[in-house]
């Protein structure tokens, strides 16, 4: 499956178009999908791709947080949250 | 699906400012006396250093669905005689332009401060906004905030009980 | 001796309405990224009874000698960077008038909150301000209210410490 | 000496000019002005009069709020202020 992974805060900086894809096994969880994240950013961006910043970061659909633990389901396109800072 | 007693908003600084009267006006009720507005603007310093603006990222729906949640909360606490709204701005800002308006209207002002901080206090923390800072000198930088990765949160809980104590934000 | 930060009015209901928004302007600031504004509206009911106005007795120069006195009571609470504005409405009030507003601006929120609830219980509790309710069948009474009489005060707070635990206003 | 005490709440109903007078020696004390007003009071208005309101009044100036011990010294004008109820 290819998940759209849309960026925001810090993480959109690295890629003005605001999301990635993710090629991904059917039936993955939210912790494959941040490693995936994790190794194309590494490749993509290299030293400016913090892990630091995706570790605190959350994945999210339209509706909840999602947990690493958590199935994507039939998620097309998710969310990455780094930390917030609303007001 | 919509409550009406509840207003949740985000206002592209592009086209629209924000306005504390309206929001004054919507939790505004002839059985209510005490009404608390917080009204967040944007300051000219941070952390020491001196700001001329700042850029507001959100994820739109996830945050709307946010504010629903927070209402919720809000009325768990005070009961359901209550009108709720909050409203963000989106894309940029400059000093004393306004960020946020939360206002809480109830029979009587103790429950109406409670939800209203209640309520700006989970904007600031546990909605889907981030904050750019621009700088004098024309640089600029995103604010430190509070993890909303659950797994994350549940850990620094445990090691300390403030997730979120940076200085971002008034 | 007017201190610039802080603005304290009493209103003649004949003639004028309280105005929120004159309210968030006094205590904006460029420094400040925090504002509380408490708004108290008159109510439809009050203990039970349908209320359909209140009119408001003050003793005015005693009234605005007290705030002076709560806006440093609120600066010892939160420091010197405050602007505070207090204004409470005089004379016949309907439904949905506004009797009090009370703002607070300060750099970061909670204290815009602290300095807004302080102003806010001490002007309900502390200052020379009297209210009538008037009801539908054409009666009116006198709210129950809160000694300012400190040998009372002294004695009350030995007996139990809820010198003033009656359901009054919002 | 004279002294003019200004009525307010539920003891401006007494008295719609909202003012009385009181004879009191020189030197006298708040204490002395409230037994004052309390003879007056009674006299002038009997039962309508509430001796436990004025147990719970105040007496004050326009600077500030008077206790019984305190002297009125050159005070010619105070208030009698009623348990409040602002807001």
């Amino acid at each position: 499956m290819t998940l759209t992974l849309k960026l925001f805060g810090a993480f959109r900086d690295l890629e003005p178009a605001g999301a990635v894809e993710l090629e991904l096994p059917d039936e993955a969880t939210i912790a494959q999908a941040r490693a995936a994240f994790a190794e194309l950013a590494q490749a993509r961006w290299g030293e400016r791709f913090r892990p630091g910043l995706l570790a605190v970061s959350a994945f999210a659909s339209e509706r909840e947080i999602l947990r690493d633990a958590d199935a994507i389901g039939a998620a097309r396109e998710l969310a990455l949250l780094p930390p917030v800072s609303g007001g | 699906m919509t409550d009406p007693r509840f207003h949740f908003a985000i206002a592209d600084a592009a086209n629209t400012c924000l306005d504390p009267t309206a929001a004054l006006d919507f939790v505004s009720d002839p059985a209510f006396g005490g009404i608390a507005i917080f009204v967040g603007r944007i300051r000219d310093h941070n952390l020491g250093r001196v700001v001329t603006g700042i850029s507001y990222d959100l994820f739109d729906p996830l945050c709307l669905n946010r504010f629903t949640e927070f209402a919720a909360r809000a009325e768990r606490e005070v009961g359901p005689r209550l009108k709720l709204y909050v409203a963000h701005a989106k894309g940029r800002l400059r000093i004393g332009d306004i960020a946020v308006v939360v206002a809480a209207g109830t029979p009587h002002r103790d429950e109406a401060f409670r939800a209203c901080r209640l309520a700006i206090e989970a904007v600031k923390h546990e909605a889907p906004i981030w904050k750019r800072e621009h700088y004098v000198d024309g640089s600029s930088e995103w604010s430190e905030g509070c993890s909303l990765c659950e797994d994350q949160r549940a850990h620094e809980a445990h090691v300390h009980d403030a997730h979120c104590d940076h200085g971002h934000g008034a």
